[in-house]
């Protein structure tokens, strides 16, 4: 769970590191790829492996292109106002949560998984497939890494992190970057997401919970950094786990919330980013 | 500024609460039953303004003090048998009290943060109502039996009482706000929205004046939290769900941010709009999507903003 | 009609109206109600004016899934009723309204029903905190409100003498029916995995209790919350010692959650019985639940027609348009919440009865449809009750019926016990007919 | 004049990140003077003046206002105690009205007074338009300050601090950007000002500061290089070469 969460968040901590915007409908986002992926993969009949590559490929690039409308139409307008664009994404959640519910309908549908088989260990068992996932995961976040700390496409993106108006100075199309992130993150959303649905099911309203979660995630590793996030999202899915052994669930819940109110109210930078002051 | 402007703005709003008394004998049974409804929510959307709209702090976590509220005055009834004056009276000041506890932590930080921070504080309350489910009975819920629903000899679940008890709270809530906007504490609100750092450097201590706005928008959702739930008898978890941190932004941003009436404006018209298309399957949430996105983007200022702007700059 | 007004006086609701007409000083509550807007439609026409009943629908939201059916069956229902010649001669109208699985919605939504469509009834309502939330309202404005909810809230005593669940047996009896099962066939120390809200705790309280009865134990449970996506991590909680599993889940999850506990056993597992809304509308062959072979379910209405349904049953399936195997007769895949959504059938078919007795013509008469339905107490299986028969309780407002125990066998399920009304009885906790009307 | 100090602060300093940009400050003022303070750009003259109002803390150091220690209090608290800033990028509330702007400022001082009720309301009024007349935009007092020019703009900055009945006006660059008729106006109203409070300036044009300031403090590098009477700090070798070398 830890390796999904951690490609969720960091599509979400990526917009707001580079943008310095929160997307709330992140969320949507990541429901849109699960919704997604069960379409594709209900396009090709009688080969489940099939259908989840297209799938993997097809929903995070429809997703990535909604995003960038979305961008376009709505938060480039609001010249990316942080407050203004939370209110904006607050709606998006609901016109995506609410168009998924018309075209989609309100039923948990599964997808098949690509492969199954089941590891047996002495006590007890577990699915082969989420092994897969904790691999896939991986691999797509160290892509992530090698795009921003490798790549021009990542100075690009680090510059204008970094400073807005002396990337504009540089002649980077400071616009274009954005919402080429904003697409990016969205688009880590939907292949956490099509990852996921062959263990959970696509559900209209499954976006709730990875929000929350990963803006935990975020505002623990530290607003925008990047590394922090994913070293949060591990300790956070291994330590979700252990906190519900002593605790009762709900309880456990509790608990990481309000260590997050707290963690933004006296370490405003995260419990692993610098401080800069 | 002169005294025949002010007689104005605060004769337009004497008239309001005049015709919204008018209106309840005017009213068809199911619209009477709305607007009682509305005046409720829209003592929630005014204080949610006085925070938002005056003193520029978005709150994401407002569910909370709405919630207090609810709880505040149902689980004194349900536990201790308390009459429902006092229920009401204890509903505002849990309110008060979170807000008080909550703004104490929450205003340590800004912007973005803040808003974060309130959303996550609000995610607390709303787990703790499902973690002592025994007391509160959770996400179902416990009705308050309609005999207990009454203040004195006035049956708080008759119709005419409850629409002059939701005009009563609405008339007091509307005049407090009034009042404390056109007052100097008002003015230093508004500077603090304007410009933070300038007002700190004309003396003013902006902890506390932020601290004052957000315990007075507490208290204000928590009397129409603990009105809620003694004039339509349910309390339930529902109540401190995210959705209703999410209504009095809306609402505010519809009838507009920083106008005293605004916010009865947005609560009216964003009823309707729900209750209209929730006829068609799915479609009441994606309205308020929709109204959200397109409200942001043309009518920053909402309504009575526009209104303000374009024919009437006296209104307050 | 008009001379036929009940005794108890509507004090409460009219008061506003009196100072519209200048009543007040005329006084007599039997004039009032008469002036009361809607009333005034039907005393003139009384024979073509269609019956109005307000359904509220979990259209969005966490019970949509549910709504879905419900909605199907309740279409079905009232086409039934009105082929054959609708109520005392009136079409039956039903009128829809979302209420978005929220209670306070829901309360708005009794509300218009009651004031703005002018509804006889409301009705058809799942999710308990819904019902929590409308049945003051209901109460208020004195309509009668018709749940098919399977919660406990009305046999608790919580709600009030307008609120009715005559269509689906309750949580506590269903429990309670099960228990002497579990305990002599499959075993004594049991483990519970229920969602963390009040439908789970209900479960948890009404079957420890029963199963003590029982001379078994509850050794662990185990609470999931509601919102919860992932299971893995309960599993372990499960002790070694346990004999039997008892689940019961809903929302979303559900499948997630039976395919991880299907993966946490593999091959060595306890007895497993579960409540089928852990697979309500959930197709069992989806992949990875091979594992549930030979486990146990309850079940309120059977899912798989079995070899020799009644007619009753035949009959219901076809105007539902489900197949055999509880799935709609067009897709295949598209699975039912067949357990509950015969409530919706059968309540209906109870109001129909209801307003017979009772001779009902209007809102004037919702009091003596009330009445009409507390005295119902033996309710045979027939075609308006495929489930089977049923007995109401008019004091609890609350209807018993018999449960079913199938188990999975080749991906399908098979009854192997059908608990007798009388498993299910418990004391009453309430008597709402002392309540004014 | 007899020196009684108003203000002091012994040994100030202030470090940001490794930048030592207030370093070891001693520094006297007494009442009734008007005060510059110069020095090149980067010299931390802003820096020093931040420290002196709160706006951020000092690393090491004391400060004293009317012979108490204020080191430890925060910005408003001073401000209440009668030290006014007036800020070097013109900063007002751009959506509020003239009068609104300095009725903010003027009721800061009703509330220290503690005076209540109506009284209070019109004495409220006769403050601000008369802070407003001195700096002659008392007939603008309905528009809303955004829309004012510049110049206006930083004369309505200083009628906020005047508004404030300071003991100790705190002047940032408050010429920048100001025609030169407007600049004599604003050497007027300083003059005018002196009589009831202390000031102190920071000022980039050497006219004014020669034509306005008892005594001179001239800072480089965060410490301060020399002070003096405005010809002596003209004839200082020191400060020549600075200003030369910066």
């Amino acid at each position: 769970m830890a390796a999904v969460l951690a490609l969720t968040a960091l599509g979400l901590s990526l917009v707001f590191g580079v943008m310095r915007v929160v997307n709330v409908a992140h969320g949507e986002f990541f429901m849109l790829g699960a919704v997604l992926a069960w379409w594709f993969a209900n396009l090709v009949v009688g080969n489940p492996a099939l259908g989840f590559l297209i799938a993997l490929v097809g929903s995070p690039l429809v997703v990535g292109a909604l995003a960038l409308v979305a961008d376009r139409l709505v938060l480039k307008r609001l010249d990316y106002n942080p407050e203004a664009t939370i209110v904006a994404t607050i709606g998006m959640l609901y016109i995506l949560q609410q168009l998924a519910l018309t075209f989609y309908g309100p039923d948990a549908r599964p997808v098949v998984a690509p492969i199954s088989f089941r590891v047996q260990f002495p006590w007890f068992g577990y699915s082969g497939y989420k092994l897969v996932v904790v691999a896939a995961s991986a691999i797509v976040l160290l892509g992530v890494w090698v795009l921003l700390a490798r790549t021009k496409i990542g100075l690009i993106m680090r510059a204008t992190q970094y400073d807005r108006e002396t990337a504009q100075a540089f002649g980077i199309r400071v616009d274009r970057v954005y919402a080429g992130v904003f697409a990016l993150g969205a688009m880590l959303a939907a292949v956490a997401a099509v990852l996921i649905v062959p263990i959970q099911q696509a559900y209209y309203l499954m976006g709730q919970d990875p929000l929350l979660l990963s803006f935990i995630v975020v505002i623990v590793g530290g607003l925008g950094s990047l590394r922090g996030t994913v070293v949060a999202a591990i300790f956070i899915g291994m330590s979700d786990g252990i906190i519900s052994v002593f605790f009762s669930p709900t309880l456990a819940k509790i608990l990481a919330t309000l260590l997050v109110a707290m963690v933004l109210v006296y370490r405003p930078q995260g419990l692993f980013g610098a401080r800069d002051t | 500024m002169n005294g025949r402007l002010l007689d104005r703005a605060l004769l337009l709003h004497l008239g309001v609460i005049a015709g919204l008394i008018v209106l309840q004998y005017w009213l068809p049974a199911y619209h009477h039953g709305i607007v009682a409804r509305v005046l409720v929510l829209a003592s929630f959307a005014l204080g949610y303004n006085i925070l938002f709209g005056y003193t520029g702090l978005l709150s994401l976590g407002h569910a909370l003090f709405f919630g207090a509220g609810v709880y505040g005055a149902g689980m004194v009834m349900r536990e201790f048998g308390w009459p429902a004056s006092a229920a009401l009276v204890s509903g505002i000041l849990s309110a008060a009290l979170v807000s008080l506890v909550v703004g104490f932590l929450a205003l340590r930080t800004v912007g973005v943060a803040f808003m974060i921070v309130t959303l996550m504080f609000a995610q607390t309350g709303y787990l703790t109502s499902l973690l002592f489910n025994r007391y509160t009975r959770g996400d179902e819920g416990f009705v308050i039996p309609q005999a207990a629903r009454a203040i004195g000899p006035f049956d708080l679940s008759d119709s005419t009482t409850r629409y002059f008890a939701a005009l009563l709270l609405f008339a007091i809530c509307l005049l407090i706000k009034l009042a404390l906007v056109r007052s100097s504490t008002g003015r230093v609100l508004v500077s603090i929205r304007e410009n933070e750092e300038r007002s700190r450097m004309l003396g003013y201590n902006i902890f506390r004046y932020k601290l004052l706005a957000l315990v007075i928008s507490g208290a204000f959702a928590g009397a129409a939290g603990a009105m809620y739930a003694l004039l339509f008898g349910y309390v339930g978890a529902t109540f401190v769900s995210i959705q209703y941190s999410i209504f009095p932004l809306l609402w505010v941003l519809l009838g507009g941010a920083g106008t005293v009436l605004g916010p009865l404006v947005g609560t009216l018209l964003m009823f309707y709009l729900v209750d209209l298309t929730s006829g068609i399957a799915a479609a009441s949430l994606l309205a308020v999507g929709v109204v959200l996105v397109i409200l942001i983007l043309w009518f920053p200022k909402g309504v009575l903003g526009a209104v303000r702007e374009r024919a009437l700059p006296w209104l307050p | 009609m008009d001379q036929k007004t009940r005794k108890t006086a509507p004090a409460k609701g009219v008061g506003r109206r009196k100072v519209i007409t200048g009543l007040a000083a005329v006084g007599g509550a039997a004039m009032g109600s008469r002036l009361l807007p809607g009333y005034v439609p039907y005393i003139q026409a009384q024979s073509s004016e269609p019956i109005k009943i307000g359904f509220q629908v979990h259209r969005t939201g966490i019970g949509a899934a549910y709504g879905n059916w419900y909605d199907r069956t309740t279409t079905a229902a009232a086409k039934v009723i009105n082929d054959a010649g609708g109520i005392n001669g009136r079409p039956l109208e039903i009128i829809t309204e979302d209420d978005g699985t929220d209670p306070k919605r829901g309360a708005e939504v009794v509300e218009k029903f009651a004031t703005l469509h002018k509804a006889d009834i409301v009705y058809g309502t799942l999710f308990s905190n819904v019902v929590i939330g409308s049945a003051p309202r209901a109460g208020e404005l004195k309509i009668p409100y018709f749940v098919v909810s399977e919660g406990h809230h009305v046999a608790s005593g919580g709600l009030n003498r307008y609120t009715l669940q005559p269509g689906i047996t309750d949580v506590k009896s269903q429990v309670a029916a099960m228990a002497p099962w579990v305990a002599a066939n499959l075993g004594k120390k049991v483990t519970m995995i229920f969602p963390d809200f009040a439908f789970g705790h209900d479960h948890r309280d009404f079957f420890t209790e029963a199963m003590a009865g029982q001379g078994g134990e509850v050794i662990e449970t185990i609470a999931v919350p509601p919102t919860e996506s992932a299971f893995f991590r309960y599993f372990p909680k499960i002790p070694r010692e346990t004999e039997v599993l008892y689940h019961v889940m809903v929302g979303p999850a559900v499948l997630t959650f039976v395919k991880e506990m299907g993966e946490f056993y593999g091959d060595t597992r306890p007895e497993i019985f579960g409540f089928i809304d852990s697979l309500e509308a959930v197709d069992l062959n989806s992949p990875g639940l091979e594992f549930l072979d030979g486990t146990y379910f309850w079940e309120g209405h059977r899912r798989y027609a079995g070899d020799n349904p009644t007619a009753f049953e035949l009959n219901y399936r076809e105007k539902v348009g489900v197949d055999m195997n509880g799935a709609s007769v067009d897709n295949a895949r598209d699975v039912a919440t067949y357990s509950h959504m015969f409530g919706c059938w059968e309540t209906l078919h109870i109001i129909k009865a209801g307003m017979e007795a009772a001779g009902y013509q209007g809102p004037a008469d919702r009091a003596k449809l009330i009445e009409a339905v507390e005295a119902m107490t033996d309710i045979p299986e027939s075609e308006a009750h495929p489930q089977g028969a049923k007995v109401f309780n008019g004091k609890t407002h609350q209807t018993f019926g018999h449960q079913n125990i199938t188990k999975v066998a080749n991906r399908r399920l098979d009854l192997v016990h059908r608990t007798s009304i009388e498993d299910g009885l418990y004391p009453d906790e309430v008597d709402y007919t002392t309540q004014p009307l | 004049m007899a020196a009684v100090t108003l203000l002091s602060a012994r040994g100030l300093t202030r470090d940001f990140g490794g930048l030592r940009a207030v370093d070891q400050v001693d520094f006297d003022l007494p009442r009734g003077q008007v005060r510059a303070v110069i020095g090149p750009n980067g010299a931390g003259k802003t820096t020093f003046v931040n420290l002196l109002c709160g706006r951020i803390p000092p690393s090491e150091g004391r400060i004293q206002f009317e012979g108490r220690d204020i080191t430890r209090q925060p910005a408003h608290v001073r401000v209440a105690s009668g030290i006014a800033y007036t800020f070097q990028i013109t900063s007002i509330f751009g959506k509020l009205s003239l009068y609104d702007n300095v009725a903010l400022a003027a009721q800061r001082r009703l509330f220290n007074e503690k005076s209540k009720g109506r009284a209070a309301g019109s004495l409220l009024r006769a403050r601000t338009m008369e802070a407003l007349e001195r700096v002659n935009l008392a007939e603008l007092a309905q528009q809303i300050a955004g829309s004012l020019s510049y110049g206006h703009q930083r004369l309505l900055e200083i009628a906020m601090g005047l508004a404030l009945g300071p003991k100790l006006l705190i002047l940032d660059e408050p010429t920048q950007g100001l025609a030169d008729g407007e600049i004599e106006n604003f050497i007027d109203l300083v003059r005018g000002v002196v009589r009831e409070a202390t000031v102190l300036l920071i000022e980039h044009n050497m006219g004014v500061v020669m034509r306005l300031a008892d005594r001179i403090t001239v800072l480089n590098f965060g410490k301060v290089l020399a002070e003096g009477s405005p010809a002596e700090i003209r004839a200082d070798p020191a400060v020549q070469s600075a200003y030369l070398g910066g």
